[in-house]
């Protein structure tokens, strides 16, 4: 499905990659399936995604979680946890 | 005139307070927080701070916590600004200005407002420090102060 | 400059938090508190209002609670000025403005301060309304806003 | 004793009496000796002080209750309960 993927902050400095529009498969449905898809790339992929990294996800500009479903044209966003205020 | 807005310009704390309650008669209280950047932040010296933010999800997410704020107490009106870019120490960064009738409504309301804004609106703060450039963590008592108001009962 | 005023002119919420923060580079949070006069009170219009007080006593009792705010909470500076004599309704009656490192405590010494002013500082409302003049009376809410804080553990 | 009493808002109205410098003598050595001058004037003054009505008292610009001590010099305001904010 075709995806629009954003980063933001430390883990955009780290992949560096703001954005990128994916073509991608992702057979589960959910933001799970995408992270796998995104560790496989290796290298710092792999490792910035790594379980147990603090690291938040949304979904069309909303909270969500490696369970949220996803389809084709959403908008997901991976970021460290805010610090704004 | 929108409740939340993300802008680089520094703003003016009292307009923004006059404009809660400029023409009304039915305004008994406003409280106003505002958060500034610091010389000094955990035990190092800060020379500049660089705030990102996720266009969209920004002001999508202040939306939906001013509305959160509305269902959990009577509120009259309510001004959130969150500044981006580069900034300095002095100046500042948000300000959250709840009016109501009564005063412990809007002392909650605007608490509540900062606590969610803490934990769940996308901006990530950037330092820069004798010792190099580094993102700011999160910080547990954040999320302590937020998670006060998923069990406490409204006044 | 002293950190109560009591006076009869009008005051300027942005200078007042401006004088708080202007220069200083260690204030990361500011809560403010400003009361106004409703024009509507315990279900009867409000045309004007008049604040008596007890010069003298009224600063006295001011600084004193400043001074318990600065014992309980890590604060840097506090400012409250308080208007008296004629006032409108939409017209600002009391500030509190509390500067600190961190927002818990600004926010816990803005809300003390005036639940303290409310039960201890010597100042008497008086209001016309259409069935005449009356004085204000005093709250059994503002009495236990009060009690709160006999028995809370500072933060 | 000499001692300079003070009235405020509806008890000032009430008594016609902002202010009045006095020379009392208070056998107790308290406010309470006080008050019960005050209500001997009778009238409009004994109502005013009776048991059980609402209002305050401040020894020296300080709050004080029945019980606190008074001397010669001393400043002693009698008000309602305050109201402002």
């Amino acid at each position: 499905m075709k995806l629009t993927l954003l980063y933001f902050a430390s883990l955009r400095e780290r992949l560096e990659c703001p954005m990128e529009r994916v073509e991608m498969s992702v057979p589960t449905g959910d933001v799970a399936g995408i992270v796998s898809q995104l560790r496989s790339r290796g290298g710092i992929w792999n490792e910035a995604f790594a379980p147990g990294r603090a690291w938040r996800i949304s979904v069309n500009q909303r909270m969500a979680t490696l369970e949220s479903s996803v389809v084709e044209g959403d908008e997901i966003a991976f970021f460290p946890p805010v610090t704004g205020g | 005139m929108s409740r939340a807005r993300v802008q680089a310009e520094a703003f003016d704390a009292g307009l923004e307070i006059a404009r809660l309650t400029g023409g009304r008669r039915d305004v008994g209280a406003v409280a106003t927080f505002i958060g500034y950047v610091r010389d000094l932040n955990e035990g190092s010296g800060v020379s500049r701070m660089t705030l990102e933010h996720y266009p969209g999800m920004t002001e999508r997410a202040l939306e939906d916590i001013c509305d959160e704020a509305f269902g959990r107490w009577d509120l009259l009106d309510l001004r959130v600004v969150h500044r981006v870019g580069a900034l300095e120490p002095g100046e500042a960064i948000v300000l959250v200005a709840v009016s109501s009738a009564h005063r412990g409504e809007a002392f909650a309301a605007c608490e509540f407002v900062m606590d969610y804004l803490k934990t769940r609106a996308p901006f990530w703060k950037k330092e820069e420090t004798p010792e190099g450039a580094r993102w700011v963590e999160s910080r547990a008592s954040d999320d302590d102060a937020a998670a006060r108001w998923e069990t406490k009962k409204t006044p």
